[in-house]
């Protein structure tokens, strides 16, 4: 049976004013991307070399890129790539690294040292030579881009919340949960893992941004989306290459992405704070 | 039939040195946190362990259930030998645990009624509200105590949450560690009511850790004395109250202060220079304060034997009539 | 110019000195600097016209035979004493039929003679008139020290066993700056300055800034840094807008199943927009090549054949093919020229109804992307866009396109009995304007398959201090050497 | 009569966590220099909650809502926070009642106390030789060994020893001690008790102990509060207190000590009934729904009566004879 | 302690062999060649195949693992395909100049990024605190590269206070401290956001335990309270993220070093990838694993340090 814990930290979430704001944000960027056709003025690929790099004006808000397409367009429809693969990859790294994270903090010592084997490994491999070879067996795509990008991140993660596992393994109310006949899988994922999300739950929604613009650099192996469809990364890298030419295209191409990391992280340190029950109603003094 | 019999049970701790005790096993110093703990527990019992602050009963607690690795001896639940975590893990299906410290034992991010629900769905029994609330009613909480954290609780608060989650589930054998500690005596009196209650209902058996020798006299039927990792002593509880054999029993029972400003104690029933841990006396562990230790004790340990039926003393001079000789 | 000191900027770093096996833009601009070549080719934007350098006096014998004289009072350093015919036999003949990537320049050498202490004549095999320029001035046509060169092994690599030039290595900050000074024994014509460091800088955009930080005096741009430099110049600067012989053309492999037919390979020349690449990927900088001669070559094409864009036509030529719905692969670099043609052209082909799926590579599997010897992925290539640095002859630029280049660099599978006849004739025909219909001929025959897509000539952008005047060599890189205060 | 060291005045504390909890209703205490001060009360009733409220260190969601922490006459509540701080530790030092989660766990034992002695001009090895003296008085077995361990290593009666020896540092005037010896045996009780005798022997200092156990107010406390629901519904010097009970409350407290049998019973005696919700207290005798003697007047706000100058009992009854 | 220390290095071991081990395997799935990368169509297929055999891919993989950790275990990382330096002097060059950066780099993480996590947890709720948060996950949000070609637009164009490029003179530590100002605020600035939020949310949770409680309950100024008592505590966890991410930023330091035309291991290992020039990269990777290995085996021990409760898991 469940407590009503849940609108409790939901409506202590909307208490707090950055939790209010990140929501806000971040609800935002999922309605325009879920709603990129109704709200772009122009098609996003629809290229007038004619009218390339114009400065923002009445007919372009933010004016066009390199190819002379319209800019917002392009990152109104960007924000469909950008969380669609952040969200997957961030939430797939995310949930391997903790359950990773767990066992190889609380499970038996040589389980532990396997993993860390793994962790170790995974991430002294050089990130362009492991994509490449990835791409080679299975071939581009943003399935593909997602794996590599899952992969990378998993050991981070994992050894965040390893660490903390280690120092919380035996406490005293997990022992205690030990002693009622708790499963392993239940007091990992009841009781250690909401004492140890709080760290990771900031790193997760502060890699947002690193994971888009991974993509961004990426793709140009071939992973992840193609030419011409928009990405806030690929659109960040088109600015850097104009940039003395018109900064307009990274600030506009930037600003999204300052706003849905801080969407965010703020949403993330929210909900940690709000499903904390020490914070959900301290007020601060 | 014993439900759970203990033999030689011993447990060293490794104490952290510096490098070249590492590279040097001789030199590797350790803790002995208990050794030589040896008893038996039978259905319907109740087994009051008593005895001085940091002997190891808690550690001794934890190791009966598997929380805890030992470094030697045997535990047999139920006739079976317990050694491997699967073997302590369907053993805690027939247990269950009151832990010392009442707040830090209860999971910090769950509220009360999930934590009183977790044993039961555990077990796969169905958990409602108001097999919550009885269950909260029994140690004397309102309902609405469910939706509360742990750390919204005092500690007579928390100590009884952990009293409801140990018995939930009728075990067959309840290891309390300071059960009453916290608690008003009226509230105790009803946490004590009810454990006896179940035991006569259900035959259950109690292993009770507690320094509140007047609650232990009510409720056990032997206890056992420790003292720096040892059983000094353990008989039926009437008769050791009565006449506590071992040098120890005998200044810990004198010690307990009476409900009564009248009856004021000036002096302190046990002195002398408590022993170290990492020098820990050999022969018996009890020489550095004994009143009436003899050569003897410094260079032989005692076993614990059999001194009139059913009482057991870990002393070279122990007497049936308590007269240490 | 600071002082005496010129600074210029490199992309990269170089990786080995010895002409046989050299490989990059410095690895080629230092020895063009511490070593002797016969000739010297002049700035670019003033046709490549090519001068005795280390030889005093060079001159055709014959169709096959170059006779030289060296300069007077060369001396190798390091005490290896003159510079002597027997070093060019040495340096020359080491290079012709060997592995080197060079080779192919000196594939006419027969031998060099040796004829005394400073003279010696060139024997080629057969007639071969680009010799003088295609091999001598620079690459292979760096002559090294035979003596010294045996003596550490037959090859070198970072450090040369024996310099002899205007100029001496003098130090070397890996990936970051190598300095060269004026060498004291060169007898030759005196460089105008003492010293020239090398800054390594990688990105144009980072250069650029560089540039206006007065980290150096001399920088290539990227192509579409032009429009803003131009809006506002750095104080006492000078831009450099040339044409470059970098060509870049898009392959159609008629190899292919979708492209088998003509047809359909004339619709995506049909549909091509010259006008849309040529303003979008280079600012509007360069114009539409008519083929792989450059058009500031004499021997340059006067138009394509096909020379307006006809999206109705190519409609037509698809719908009488049979073909809708058609979907085709391009494989193109990552850069972000290459990128933005890809993008207009994908743009271009919708128009007609094709589909255009781009496929960003990186260099290393680009290349095995049509490489025979990587696997069968060869043959069904569909699209590519491909550009080359090209040479100053224009047999030079046509030599991939023979049928024995299929499988290797010839990713068309465009397959010319006809060209490969033209392109021997023209290799050993003397007369200007017979070879001018030989290779005039020979673009037609490419473009007439259907295989190709001409884009154009990549604009050469570059900016210096008003206060030095740059030499800058055909294949866009410049000679220190002859660089001069202005 | 001097001034008491330590006032509390009509203290009211809320939490607001869960709706609004008044956890305590109008506490007051005083205590004098000299003095031993028990409180007994049950369990919830708002005793920890009172500690804290004497060095102002209560938990983010409590709220005083009015009263004063008066201590030599300055209400520490409303002093500027660097003057409260420079009396925490130093002239009122508290013992927590949870002395598991008490200490930080990273740093060692050794270090905490060295940090709690910061106000002291000593050296380190000064400061050392203090903390190493007070383990051994509070009866730690190897008192240089347990300087080098971690609070995770000791056991629970030995954390509490901990605790108390860390209080003791400084000397301070009041000594704020909740349920400093449940987890101790009893002969280390004994030895703590001869400790804080001592104590309040040598410094003229205030002792303020909560505890459940009888025994232990026995032996150690001049005068005593008994608590129930967040008020303070007795006080009286220690002997009243076990022979002359005057509060219902109390009286049925003494009574269900198990301390007094000598036998075992069965059953134990206990209050019935159970303590009034403190979200919606009761505008009458909180006890009153399970007091023995109650009646219809018990429903209006019982008054403070005063038995004698040091006796006084909350409840419409206690003016009559008990 | 030790005995974990020592399975630590035996661990490592394995490591850097199943890392060497990944690595010939992706040498054999990854299309390409380094003459065709150089060369292009020049590329001789005679050249083609010596390079292969240079690098020794024309051995049975198992003998050119066997060859490389024979070497290796001599020192001898193998040689450039082109150049034919031996890749452990171009490692050496690079090395000290990464390492520098990301040690700057993180310094500034370090000291920027927990100071500014502090003041957030000592102003909690505050305006200041918003403000905090506000400027720490700009810095996590804005890419590198766009960072650094406007530091370098401002300082080394504009106020042409700094040097654009380089790594400044060799010797001339003025030069190169000037050279190291401006990359190293690229790199550090996202790590400053992501440090002070990660250092915000563990202090958080700690302030509120019971242990604060009693520090300040025996009056210990604030400051010790937190720097001492609740900051300590906080670092545990941040230290596997900064540990990751120093091993990390010998790789991915490259956009910096690209705009700064700085030499390092990332340049040098990317380029070496792109290029195919695998004994180079071979050679990196080896380097890169044991330094990484190193560091985060460091962290390890420096966790178990800092938490006897992870020292005395680690120990059973
Ligand atoms: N943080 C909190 N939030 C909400 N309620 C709380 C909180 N802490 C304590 N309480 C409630 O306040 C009341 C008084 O608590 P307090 O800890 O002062 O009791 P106590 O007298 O010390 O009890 P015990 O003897 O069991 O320790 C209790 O009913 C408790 O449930
Ligand atoms: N994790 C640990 N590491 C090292 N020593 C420990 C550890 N846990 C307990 N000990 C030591 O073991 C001994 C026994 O502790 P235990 O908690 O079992 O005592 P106890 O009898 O329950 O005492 P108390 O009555 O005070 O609770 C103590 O000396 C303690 O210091
Ligand atoms: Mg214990
Ligand atoms: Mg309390």
């Amino acid at each position: 049976m469940r407590w009503p814990a849940d609108s409790r930290a939901l409506r202590a979430l909307i208490r707090d004013p950055m939790g209010l704001m990140g929501l806000v944000l971040v609800t935002l960027f999922i309605l325009m991307a879920v709603a990129a056709p109704l709200l772009a003025p122009y098609d996003p690929v629809a290229l007038d070399v004619r009218a390339k790099l114009k400065a923002p004006s009445f007919a372009h808000w933010l004016g066009t890129d390199q190819l002379g397409r319209d800019t917002l367009s392009r990152i109104i429809y960007g924000a469909r790539t950008a969380l669609t693969i952040a969200l997957t990859a961030i939430g797939l790294a995310g949930s391997i690294g903790i359950l990773l994270g767990l066992i190889a903090g609380y499970g038996p010592r040589w389980l532990d040292a396997a993993l860390v084997l793994i962790f170790d490994a995974l991430n002294s491999l050089p990130m362009m030579m492991f994509a490449l070879a990835i791409i080679t067996v299975l071939g581009p795509g943003t399935g593909t881009l997602i794996l590599v990008v899952v992969l990378v991140s998993i050991p981070g993660y994992a050894r965040l919340i390893r660490a903390q596992t280690l120092s919380l393994r035996s406490a005293d109310f997990i022992l205690a949960e030990q002693a009622i006949g708790a499963s392993t899988p239940r007091i990992l994922l009841h009781h250690l893992l909401p004492n140890v999300f709080g760290p990771l739950c900031i790193v997760l929604s502060m890699d947002i941004p690193v994971v888009i613009m991974l993509e961004a650099g990426l793709s140009y192996l071939n992973l992840g989306v193609k030419p011409p469809t928009p990405s806030w990364g690929n659109i960040l890298y088109d600015g850097y290459t104009a940039i003395r030419t018109s900064s307009t295209l990274v600030i506009a191409a930037g600003a999204p992405l300052v706003l849905a990391t801080l969407g965010f992280t703020f949403l993330g340190e929210g909900l940690r704070d709000a499903l904390d029950p020490r914070f959900a109603t301290a007020r601060p003094r | 039939m014993t439900l759970l019999s203990v033999q030689d049970l011993a447990l060293d701790l490794p104490l952290r040195g510096g490098l070249l005790s590492a590279l040097n096993p001789k030199a590797r110093r350790s803790l002995q946190i208990f050794a030589d703990v040896s008893f038996t527990l039978n259905p319907g019992e109740t087994l009051g362990l008593v005895g001085e602050s940091g002997s190891g009963k808690t550690t001794l607690a934890r190791a009966l259930l598997g929380l805890t690795p030992t470094t030697h001896g045997q535990i047999h639940f139920a006739g079976q030998p317990r050694r491997t975590p699967a073997d302590f893990a369907t053993l805690r299906r027939d247990t269950a645990m009151m832990f010392q410290d009442a707040i830090a034992s209860l999971s910090p991010r769950k509220t009360i009624g999930a934590l009183l629900a977790e044993p039961l769905t555990i077990h796969g029994q169905p958990a409602p509200k108001a097999k919550i609330a009885q269950m909260l009613a029994l140690v004397g909480l309102p309902a609405d105590f469910a939706t509360r954290y742990p750390h919204e609780l005092s500690g007579g608060q928390a100590r009884r949450v952990g009293v409801a989650r140990a018995l939930a589930l009728n075990p067959k054998l309840v290891i309390a560690d300071e059960p009453t500690a916290g608690l008003d005596v009226s509230v105790q009196g009803e946490i004590l009511n009810l454990m006896t209650d179940l035991k006569t209902r259900l035959n259950l058996s109690y292993l009770i850790i507690s320094h509140n020798l007047a609650m232990v006299r009510h409720v056990s039927d032997r206890i056992a004395v420790m003292y720096l990792g040892r059983l000094v002593e353990i008989g039926p509880t009437r008769p050791t109250f009565a006449q506590p054999l071992h040098p120890y029993s005998q200044s810990l029972i004198a010690s307990e202060p009476l409900p009564d400003p009248r009856k004021r104690r000036q002096d302190l029933a046990i002195k002398g220079e408590i022993p170290s841990l990492l020098n820990r006396p050999t022969a018996c562990v009890f020489q550095s304060r004994c009143p009436h230790v003899q050569p003897i004790c410094r260079t032989d340990p005692p076993t614990l034997r059999e001194i009139s039926p059913a009482r057991f003393v870990r002393c070279h001079f122990a007497h049936p009539t308590g007269a240490l000789s | 110019a600071e002082g005496d000191t010129l600074r210029i900027r490199a992309t990269a770093d170089f990786q080995c000195l010895d002409p046989k096996n050299m490989i990059g833009e410095l690895d080629e601009i230092i020895p063009r600097c511490t070593q002797v070549a016969l000739v010297r080719l002049g700035d670019m934007r003033d046709g490549n016209k090519w001068q005795p350098w280390g030889a005093e006096k060079i001159d055709w014998i014959d169709p096959t035979k170059i006779g030289f004289t060296l300069r007077e009072g060369l001396q190798w350093s390091n005490g290896f004493g003159p510079v002597t015919p027997e070093d060019v036999k040495f340096s020359f003949e080491r290079i012709a039929g060997s592995d080197s990537a060079w080779a192919y320049q000196f594939e006419k050498l027969d031998h060099v003679e040796v004829i005394d202490a400073r003279s010696g004549i060139i024997h080629l095999k057969e007639a071969f008139a680009p010799f003088m320029v295609i091999a001598l001035p620079y690459y292979g046509g760096n002559i090294i020290c035979k003596a010294a060169t045996e003596k550490v092994g037959g090859s070198y690599t970072t450090e040369a066993p024996a310099e002899c030039g205007p100029y001496r290595f003098a130090a070397w900050e890996q990936n970051q700056k190598v300095t060269l000074t004026a060498n004291p024994d060169w007898t030759g014509p005196k460089p105008a300055f003492a010293t020239v460091e090398i800054y390594i800088v990688t990105d144009d955009q980072a250069a650029q800034l560089a540039y206006e930080a007065d980290a150096f005096d001399f920088t290539k741009l990227a192509v579409n840094a032009t429009a803003q430099i131009k809006a506002a110049m750095p104080a006492n600067s000078t831009l450099i807008e040339a044409q470059s012989t970098r060509y870049s053309w898009l392959v159609i492999n008629q190899n292919a199943e979708p492209l088998k037919d003509i047809r359909v390979r004339q619709a995506i020349q049909y549909a091509y927009d010259s006008d849309a690449v040529l303003l979008g990927a280079y600012d509007g900088l360069a114009t539409r090549s008519t083929g792989v001669v450059p058009p500031t070559s004499p021997f340059t094409r006067a138009s394509n054949l096909i020379q307006t864009r006809d999206v109705e036509k190519a409609k037509a030529l698809l719908a009488e093919a049979g073909v809708s719905d058609l979907t085709l692969t391009l494989v193109a670099l990552t850069d972000s020229t290459t990128q933005a043609i890809a993008q207009i052209f994908q743009a271009n082909m919708a128009e007609a109804g094709i589909t255009i799926e781009i496929q960003p590579t990186e260099d290393a599997a680009y290349w095995a992307a049509g490489d025979k010897t990587a696997g069968d992925g060869y043959k069904s290539l569909e699209l590519a866009l491909m550009n080359f640095a090209g040479g100053i002859d224009p047999t030079e630029n046509l030599v991939w396109f023979r049928p024995d280049q299929i499988g290797i660099y010839n990713w068309a599978f465009f397959d010319s009995a006809e060209f490969e006849s033209l392109y021997q004739q023209g290799l050993t025909e003397q007369d200007e304007a017979k070879r001018k219909a030989i290779f005039n001929k020979m673009e037609d025959l490419m473009e007439a398959s259907g295989d190709f897509i001409f884009i154009c000539f990549e604009p050469y952008i570059a900016i210096h201090h008003s206060n030095i005047k740059p030499v800058i060599m055909a294949d866009g890189h410049p000679d220190p050497v002859m660089f001069t205060k202005a | 009569m001097t001034q008491p060291l330590l006032e509390i005045d009509a203290l009211n504390v809320t939490y607001t966590d869960h709706g609004k909890l008044a956890a305590l209703r109008g506490a007051s205490l005083t205590a004098r220099a000299g003095e031993v001060i028990g409180i007994v009360g049950e369990s919830g009733c708002g005793k920890s909650t009172l500690a804290a409220s004497v060095i102002n260190l209560l938990p983010q969601a409590a709220q005083v809502t009015s009263g004063a922490v008066r201590y030599k006459g300055a209400d520490i509540l409303t002093l500027p926070p660097e003057a409260q701080r420079s009396l925490r530790g130093q002239d009122i030092a508290m013992i927590f009642q949870d002395p598991m989660t008490a200490f930080n766990p990273v740093l060692t034992i050794g270090a905490q106390l060295l940090d709690f002695q910061h106000a002291s001009p000593a050296s380190r090895a000064e400061k050392l030789a203090r903390a190493r003296t007070l383990l051994s008085r509070v009866g730690m077995p190897d008192p240089d060994l347990t300087l080098r361990r971690y609070p995770h290593q000791l056991s629970g009666g030995m954390r509490q020893r901990v605790a108390i020896a860390a209080a003791l540092l400084m000397n301070p005037t009041i000594l704020v001690a909740d349920e400093p010896t449940t987890a101790l045996d009893v002969t280390m009780e004994a030895q703590i008790i001869h400790l804080l005798r001592d104590l309040r022997r040598d410094y003229q200092g205030a002792i303020l102990v909560i505890t459940h156990h009888l025994g232990v107010v026995a032996e150690l406390c001049d005068r005593v509060y008994v608590m129930y629901a967040g008020e303070v519904v007795e006080e009286a010097l220690v002997d009243d207190l076990f022979h002359a009970p005057r509060h219902p409350y109390t009286q049925a407290l003494i009574a269900c000590d198990p301390g007094h049998f000598t036998d075992a019973t069965p059953i134990l005696p206990t209050i019935p009934g159970r303590l009034p919700d403190l979200r919606n207290p009761p505008t009458g005798c909180a006890f009153a729904a399970r007091c023995p003697l109650a009646e219809p007047i018990c429903a209006n706000p019982p008054p403070r009566v005063e038995i004698s100058p040091t006796q006084t009992a909350l409840c419409h009854k206690a003016g009559g004879r008990p | 302690m030790l005995t974990y220390a020592i399975k630590r290095i035996a661990l490592a071991a394995v490591i850097l062999f199943v890392v060497m081990l990944a690595m010939y395997g992706m040498v054999f799935l990854v299309p390409g060649d380094p003459a065709s990368v150089a060369l292009g169509p020049r590329a001789t297929p005679a050249l083609k195949a010596m390079l292969t055999e240079r690098m020794g891919l024309d051995q049975p993989v198992a003998v050119q693992i066997w060859r490389f950790f024979a070497n290796a275990a001599q020192g001898d990382l193998g040689i450039d395909v082109w150049s034919k330096r031996p890749v452990l002097d171009q490692i050496l060059e690079a090395f000290p100049q990464t390492l520098l950066l990301g040690v700057v780099a993180l310094s500034w993480a370090l000291t920027l990024g927990i100071t500014l996590g502090v003041l957030a947890v000592v102003y909690r709720g505050t305006l200041i605190d918003r403000a905090l948060g506000l400027v720490s996950v700009s810095f996590i949000s804005v890419p590198s590269f766009v960072v650094a070609i406007y530091l370098l637009l401002i300082f080394a164009v504009w106020l042409q206070w700094l040097p654009a490029i380089g790594a400044g003179k060799a010797g001339d530590i003025p030069s190169q401290i000037k050279a190291l100002i401006l990359p190293s605020l690229a790199v550090g600035i996202g790590w400053v956001g992501y440090l002070a939020r990660m250092v915000r949310a563990s202090m958080l949770e700690i302030m509120a335990a019971n242990h604060i409680r009693t520090a300040r309950a025996f009056g210990l100024p604030e400051r010790t309270v937190v720097t001492r008592y609740a900051l300590r505590l906080a670092i545990v966890p941040t230290i596997s993220v900064i540990a990751v991410g120093l091993g990390s930023i010998l790789s991915s330091a490259v956009f910096v070093e690209t705009v700064f035309s700085r030499p390092g291991i990332g340049t040098l290992i990317t380029g070496a990838v792109f290029k195919r020039n695998y004994p180079v990269v071979m050679g990196t990777v080896l380097f890169t694993t044991a330094f990484y290995l190193l560091v985060i085996t460091a962290a390890d021990l420096l966790i178990a340090k800092l938490d006897p409760r992870v020292r005395d898991a680690l120990a059973r």
